[in-house]
């Protein structure tokens, strides 16, 4: 029945990256005063899929909204919506809405007129009003509160009617300021799984805002990660995760245990380098940036993922075989985390390693993996990441 | 976030628009302001340059007498800014602990209590000060209780300037209350509990936390209630039975008595000049190292 | 008693003078007269005056009697206002009540008209000594509408002597009436008792008499309880204050029934001040104006006015017809005698010198 | 922080239970005193409105403020009483119109003020500021001499004759009004939420739109505040309306000073006192309007009066 | 040098539960009107520990710490502080220091000052209170901040203002509500690390307020799960993960699949249960609440963890070993997490299973585990969490 709720969802699939893109952003920058809050942005969001901007407070995440909303004008570049250029349409004539981050419900109106809000200006009249309404809340789970005052509500409640009186206007392009952001945590994973329905189930384009990586990796078809008004790499979850450009998003996406070094030998068809690293340490991996020319000598970060990391207590060296890396080291500490447990390991060659293992048998702590135990730290050249910035 | 409520895209039409728009809305005030505000004041600067003409009046010419006068004539200048300065205090003694109650004692009845403090202001304030004539009256119930209290067998309160002070702080108290009780309504009451925790007792904490940050407030209500008493003549004229002589009473003398316009201006231009000034400086002094404009003179 | 004159209610249950104003023949002709000689009666007034300063009943018997339908009535509470408004070139009013020293500085900037006296027949009934008087030499500009005295109130229990002369008068305020005078609010008032007390005359603006006079007032300046020209009655009335520089008009008002209230003209002699009706230059309405300046000199008209505000009336014909009791009051109408002593006050606002003792005055709190 | 240290501050709590009720012995002192002094700061602010009152129903027929006995009659003569009806409709029909116009200047100065920039602002701020400092009575003569020259130029000119009255007591009055409204919404307008304005825009509402179904609603309790005050001051102004007043403009404090000359009868008593009864009617109305206008815009505590007295 | 901040750090070890308890909260109720906020409340904190109160909203945590603080006063029972009943003694005479929610720093004085503030009341002295603000600030990381005003600082700089500002005092007890709340993702994970680290460090007892379950689990010596103002379990990360009593604790801490059911037959002694769930799967498993006496016909609720299961694409059918459990089923989603898959999967027998997968090797998705594929989901016995409650 929720389905029902709008009558014409899009039927192009939502990951159709090749589809006619719903927003164009052209080398769009925007400059306040002297801050460059957004900086020669080039951007093509898919019909149908959910995108999200993802970066450290600051890095211009909202601006670029406001700037597709038409709450700011590009200072240079220009923004095309559904293939026409939108400069100097003012917001209420661009058919696009947004989620902002306090939710910015009118407090002097009940749920209904909030949702209703956008229509009445279209003045559809009041039975086809309260029609769409009805289906706006029943999507989003809140049929018979349309009386209720907004500020009676929980946060994730109003962040449902926020959503509702975006969505009931059907816009090509639904705008989301870190909806969540105002949520505690049980809450928000909730939700982010229900959004994520509701854009499947709707169709709708999504441009979501956040700064919290998880919550991108769990709900995004494409995730764009912001550093200071740049784009700095952009693609699906698991792209970014498995291969992150530069040190910055390495470091943003997920944890990484980072080995700076340079650059011995590569071969340019396969792209697989081995690296020195400062700790004096042989290493072999793929440079994860194809835009990137690598050459003997360039300094390099090798990273690698927790989980990607084994430690074995140490008695009985197992021959380091090939692929492998494999070097000694002692637990400094072991925090239990429930489904996982997070070991800080000190190494001669390679600094503190994290290791993150799943405790898939059993309590956290196991024999000979105590604080100040000698372990084996191993992976294979598979999990090494080879970042040339 | 500062957003302007209407978004400017850069289309000449749309922003030409806007312009006429924004003068529309500053029009009617900004007119009246120069007509009815700035217009008089030249006027007065022009007067307080004249001289009287032989029927009193004035009369153009181009003398600093009027100037001179002004300032050899300064006394009731002084007494009004004593005046002014006491009654200030005063409205601050009396208005503060109720501002304070208000805000965190009054609980339920707050909205009433603060009606309360706004209904005087709807009873003719010259009623309402010949009203004091009777209760601080020789034959009147609080001068009896101060006789008896005393000993002394007449107190005079009328015709002094305590009477007189009484009259300005009953006069513009409510002014003093308003804004100290919205910055303590404002006030984060968790920095209370804080400070609290860190050891402040109460006394501490209200000198050190409430008070801080009552300031805003605290300057508005000043402000709000020295300006009138500067320029107060009716009060001495009733309750200080014509023997407190302020600035406004001198005002009238050289206005109306003398019909001397030209000095009366001069002492006008005078009064407004060094209230403009320590007004100005008041607050400048209060915003030192604020943040922007926390403290406005309204 | 008089002071409830000061409610319509209780004046309307007083002696019906519409009656007897239109059983007055001469009034009646003069009215046709005056209509007559300049077209038809307005049937608007506008009058700028002092406070209850007409009868109600006079003002009803006027508008039934002319036609008048709407009488409007405004009030200022100084000569100074009035002049205030006219140098300003505020206007829009018929008739105004200046008192009479302000008169020539008003005709000499042009706020009068020249009355014309064939439209005015019952001016015949004005005591000649209120005529040709400096203010006015011709009698051109004004009418004598009411006059008084300035002089000593006292409560003759509440003080050892009872005062003669000036001299008595500051001894008491220095003495026994310490704390207890009030002064009028009135600098050309005040100004009346050191003038006088030196011999001086009243209206003196020569700087040595000022500044003798100067110290006088500063002398007293801190003995005093009030300066106040509105509640002084009411002060003495209450025994607050046993001694006044003041009017007469309090006497029969807020001291009605004090028993031992008591008012002399100091034999140094002090200044009467005479309030006149007067024309404003840009009337609206003269015809009306005319009619009214002449219809409240009728004798009963006139009457009902003293027994209605309690001052003296320049009007000779309306004596007999006044309440025997007010006519009786010395302190209403003083004696021949006592009026020879009195001086026309004058304008002296000019005199700056005043203006700074005044103040100099206002603000002496003495210690 | 060692153990040692620890016991000692317990120590003092457990050993010395005098300290801890000296303490609350304070707090109730405290209480006690707040409440005192509100109490006699009450009382302070009403006593003169209660004897006002009384004497209203003095049945003394003179100017006295002796009582002599209970009695309607005062109430009866100002109602009968035809200078005081012109007053009264005088007062009403001056603070009225002056209510809207500086209402309506100040809100729309508000809106504009945040439309443009520094300079502008700046300079308004310091004609509010003025037209707030100056006193009366040099305003009042300034105006009076303004006024009437610009009519004697405006009759040379036109031979239109343009006299002082109603009229010209308004536009006096409206000056400080503006500055005062002006500062209310601006206040207001400086909380308030902008976000809101842009999820109007968001949502299709053009600017004016915007305005009415948002901007304006929030900015209500401050208009409305502006509005009672603006009628508050014009309706009890005197020096000012003494001196642009015309032929049968005379307000009612025009008719207390006068009364006052002669000594305040009971029917001043009388009419101050229906004032006041009117004035209560008039904030119960003004009570009921909000509460319903709140039910509808759902502020968490119903605007009261007292709030929006509160504004400035 | 950060040691050397606070020159008397304890001795004792943070997790001596047997020491002399800082805080005793003996049956201890709190009304407001109707409402009751904390209900016979029992509660011993450790010198030393890192106690955490982790609940839902609304469950009580901050009125439990507003009544330790002094700033509400028990309806019912009493609070020892250092062994002393501290009833009646106002908050500012009682040893204890609270970091607020939203830090509640005084904006009209700079760091420095705000820091300084506690040391000022008991009138130390200039110099004294210099020394001791510049060594709390350096402890916290910010030496050099002092004349800083508070408004102009990052959140997560105006958070260790508060900390120093509290810590400055050397309170016996060290309050914390929810203070990382504020914070985005990536800085509250930095925070809570230092937090620990600090705690560590002094060896002040904290009591810290969460309702992020990983926070609660990072950071604690001792969780205390509240629900309603009721305390549910308290104990160790390991304890509370590993042993919840009741649903409400395993749901709240961790994700579980739930399964209810009833039991067969239960062993006394081992406390062993044989379960048959409502699927009508036969299932072995231990009772996780002590307290309880689980009998014959009881119903029950089975959990498992997610990362405790594990799926297989379900060719070739191996045979369902002794202690273990195997049930067919089909994957309806996977969600990529980058370190870790969530796998959704549709059983017959025990509805939707969630299965969590570290991603130990490369990319996310593998063979034969898209949506829609067949697996097999199974799990040890030991993974079988019977809950009585
Ligand atoms: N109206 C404005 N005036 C001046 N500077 C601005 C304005 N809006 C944003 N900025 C600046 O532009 C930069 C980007 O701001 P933006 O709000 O887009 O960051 P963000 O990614 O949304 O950060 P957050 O995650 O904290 O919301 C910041 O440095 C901010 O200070
Ligand atoms: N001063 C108060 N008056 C009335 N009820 C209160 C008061 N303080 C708390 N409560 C109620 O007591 C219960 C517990 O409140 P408390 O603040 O302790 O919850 P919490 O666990 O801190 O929630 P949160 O995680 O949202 O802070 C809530 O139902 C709350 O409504
Ligand atoms: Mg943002
Ligand atoms: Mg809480």
């Amino acid at each position: 029945m929720a389905a029902s709720a709008l009558p014409e969802p899009r039927r192009d699939p939502p990951t159709a990256s090749d589809a006619a893109p719903d927003v164009e952003i052209i080398g769009v920058t925007k400059r306040f005063g002297d801050v460059t809050a957004v900086d020669r942005m080039d951007l093509r969001i898919a019909r149908g899929a959910f995108y999200s901007l993802l970066g450290p407070s600051g890095c211009g995440k909202t601006t670029t909204l406001r700037m597709i909303a038409g709450f700011e004008q590009p200072t240079e570049g220009e923004i095309l919506l559904a293939g026409a250029p939108i400069a100097g349409v003012p917001p209420y004539q661009r058919n696009v809405n947004t989620v902002f981050q306090h939710y910015a419900l009118f407090p002097h109106m009940d749920v209904a007129r909030n949702v209703g809000y956008g229509l009445r200006q279209k003045r559809i009249g009041k039975a086809e009003e309260a029609r769409r309404v009805g289906e706006a809340l029943t999507l989003v789970r809140l049929d018979g509160y349309g009386a209720r005052r907004t500020w009676e509500m929980s946060g994730g409640q109003q962040q449902r009617v926020a959503l509702a009186r975006a969505l009931v206007n059907r816009p090509t392009v639904l705008l989301l300021d870190e909806p969540l952001g105002a949520l505690d945590l049980k809450l928000r994973k909730e939700m982010q799984l229900e959004l994520k329905a509701l854009q499947r189930e709707v169709g709708i384009t999504f441009v979501y805002v956040t700064h919290d990586q998880e919550e991108a990796l769990t709900m995004s078809d494409t995730i764009v990660v912001m550093r200071d008004g740049l784009i700095q790499q952009q693609g699906g979850p698991t792209e970014l995760y498995e291969r992150p450009v530069n040190r910055f998003v390495a470091d943003f996406i997920g944890t990484s245990n980072f080995m700076p070094g340079t650059i011995e030998e590569v071969d340019p068809a396969t792209r697989l380098a081995a690296v020195r690293t400062d700790g004096g340490l042989a290493i072999r991996g793929r440079v994860t940036d194809d835009a990137a020319t690598p050459a003997i000598g360039d300094a390099v970060t090798v990273a690698t993922r927790p989980e990607r990391l084994e430690a074995v207590p140490a008695e009985g060296h197992l021959p380091s075989t090939e692929g492998w890396t494999a070097i000694p080291g002692r637990i400094h500490q072991g925090t239990y985390l429930g489904d996982t447990t997070e070991f800080r390991i000190q190494t001669d060659l390679a600094g503190e390693l994290i290791v993150r293992r799943q405790n898939a048998t059993g309590a956290g702590a196991s024999a000979g993996m105590g604080p100040g135990d000698p372990v084996l730290v191993r992976w294979r050249d598979a999990a090494n990441l080879v970042l040339v910035a | 976030m500062a957003t302007p409520t209407v978004p400017a895209p850069p289309r000449a039409g749309t922003r030409f628009r806007n312009g006429l728009l924004t003068t529309a809305l500053l029009l009617p005030a900004g007119l009246w302001y120069l007509v009815l505000l700035v217009a008089p004041l030249v006027i007065i600067v022009v007067f307080s340059f004249g001289t009287r003409a032989k029927n009193g009046g004035y009369a153009p010419d181009f003398v600093l007498d009027n100037y001179i006068r002004a300032f050899q004539r300064a006394d009731p200048f002084v007494t009004s800014l004593q005046m002014a300065v006491f009654g200030t205090i005063g409205c601050l003694l009396v208005g503060l602990p109720l501002a304070y109650f208000l805000a965190t004692r009054a609980g339920r009845h707050k909205g009433v209590l603060i009606l309360l403090l706004v209904i005087p202001f709807w009873t003719s304030f010259l009623i309402r000060t010949y009203a004091w004539l009777l209760i601080l009256g020789p034959d009147s119930g609080v001068a009896g209780v101060l006789q008896s209290l005393t000993g002394a067998e007449k107190i005079q309160i009328l015709g002094t300037p305590v009477a007189v002070m009484i009259g300005l702080i009953y006069g513009y108290l409510p002014l003093m209350v308003f804004p100290l009780y919205v910055t303590l309504e404002r006030m984060d009451r968790s920095l209370l509990e804080a400070s609290k925790d860190l050891g402040a007792g109460r006394w501490g904490t209200f000198r050190q936390v409430t008070l801080p940050i009552a300031l805003p407030g605290l300057v508005t209500g000043s402000i709000l209630v020295f300006i009138p008493m500067m320029g107060e003549y009716v009060i001495p004229q009733i309750l200080g039975y014509g023997r407190t002589y302020l600035m406004g009473n001198a005002l009238m003398t050289d206005f109306l008595e003398a019909r001397n316009w030209p000095s009366g201006s001069a002492r006008a231009v005078f009064l407004i000049v060094i209230m403009v000034v320590t007004i100005a400086g008041y607050v400048w002094f209060l915003n030192r190292g604020r943040r922007t404009r926390e403290v406005s003179v309204l | 008693s008089p002071g409830s004159s000061a409610s319509p209610a209780v004046s309307a249950a007083a002696p019906t003078t519409a009656g007897s104003a239109a059983a007055t023949p001469e009034a009646s002709a003069a009215a046709s007269a005056s209509a007559a000689a300049a077209g038809p009666i307005e049937s608007e007034l506008f009058m700028y005056n002092w406070s209850e300063y007409i009868s109600l009943d006079n003002i009803e018997a006027f508008k039934a009697k002319y036609g008048v339908t709407t009488f409007k009535y405004d009030i200022y509470d100084s000569n100074d206002v009035l002049l205030a408004k006219l140098q300003a070139g505020a206007t829009g009013y018929d008739i105004a009540a200046p008192t009479a020293e302000y008169v020539p500085g008003m005709v000499e900037q042009g706020f009068l008209q020249k009355l014309d006296k064939s439209r005015l027949p019952n001016l015949v009934n004005i005591d000649p000594k209120f005529k040709g008087l400096w203010w006015d030499p011709n009698d051109e500009y004004q009418i004598p509408k009411d006059f008084g005295t300035t002089g000593v109130l006292y409560r003759e229990t509440m003080i050892p002597t009872v005062p003669k002369t000036w001299k008595d008068f500051y001894d008491l305020i220095k003495g026994p009436a310490s704390g207890k005078t009030v002064f009028v609010d009135s600098m050309g008032d005040v100004f009346v008792f050191p003038l006088k007390m030196l011999g001086f005359s009243a209206n003196s603006v020569v700087k040595e008499e000022l500044d003798q006079a100067r110290t006088i007032l500063l002398d007293v300046a801190p003995h005093l309880l009030a300066l106040d020209s509105n509640k002084y009655g009411e002060k003495m009335a209450k025994g607050e204050a046993s001694l006044a520089l003041g009017w007469t008009g309090v006497l029969t008002q807020d001291m009605a029934d004090t028993p031992d209230k008591g008012y002399v003209v100091p034999t140094e002699g002090s200044i009467f001040w005479l309030d006149t009706w007067v024309l404003l230059a840009e009337a609206p309405h003269p015809n009306a104006a005319y009619a009214f300046l002449d219809f409240i000199q009728d004798p009963a008209i006139q009457a009902e006015e003293t027994n209605y505000n309690n001052y003296g009336t320049p009007n000779d014909k309306a004596k007999p017809l006044v309440d025997p009791k007010v006519l009786a009051d010395p302190a209403v109408f003083p004696p021949d005698a006592v009026f020879a002593l009195l001086e026309g006050s004058q304008d002296t606002s000019a005199s700056t010198q005043r203006t700074d003792i005044w103040e100099e005055f206002k603000q002496h709190r003495g210690g | 922080m060692t153990a040692p240290a620890v016991a000692r501050a317990a120590g003092r709590d457990v050993r010395r239970p005098a300290a801890r009720r000296r303490i609350d012995r304070w707090g109730a002192l405290v209480e006690v005193y707040f409440r005192a002094h509100a109490a006699l700061t009450y009382a302070f602010l009403f006593l003169p409105i209660l004897v006002v009152v009384v004497l209203a129903f003095n049945a003394t027929t003179r100017a006295t403020t002796n009582w002599e006995g209970f009695s309607l009659r005062w109430f009866g003569i100002a109602l009968g009483d035809e200078v005081v009806q012109s007053a009264l409709s005088n007062s009403f029909w001056i603070a009225v119109p002056n209510a809207f116009l500086a209402t309506a200047f100040g809100t729309m100065a508000a809106l504009g003020l945040q439309r443009v920039g520094k300079r502008i602002r700046l300079g308004f701020d310091v004609l509010t500021y003025m037209s707030i400092i100056v006193p009366e009575i040099v305003i009042a003569l300034a105006t009076l001499i303004l006024f009437a020259t610009t009519f004697d130029a405006i009759e040379s000119w036109t031979g239109i004759k343009l006299k002082f009255g109603r009229e010209t007591i308004i536009a006096a009055h409206v000056l400080f009004n503006t500055s005062l409204v002006l500062l209310l919404v601006r206040a207001r307008l400086s909380g308030m939420d902008r976000t809101l304005v842009d999820a109007s825009a968001d949502l299709f509402a053009t600017p004016w739109r915007t305005f009415r179904q948002i901007t304006f609603p929030q900015l209500l309790p401050a208009i409305v505040a502006g509005f009672l005050l603006s009628f508050t001051f014009s309706f009890d102004d005197f020096v000012i309306t003494t001196f642009v007043s015309g032929p049968g403009s005379s307000t009612l404090p025009l008719f207390i000073f006068g009364q006052v000359k002669r000594g305040v009868t009971p029917e001043t008593n009388a009419v101050a006192t229906m004032m006041l009864a009117f004035t209560l009617a008039m904030l119960l109305v003004g009570q009921l309007v909000l509460a319903w206008q709140a039910r509808r815009s759902g502020r968490r505590s119903a605007a009261s009066m007292a709030q929006i007295v509160t504004e400035g």
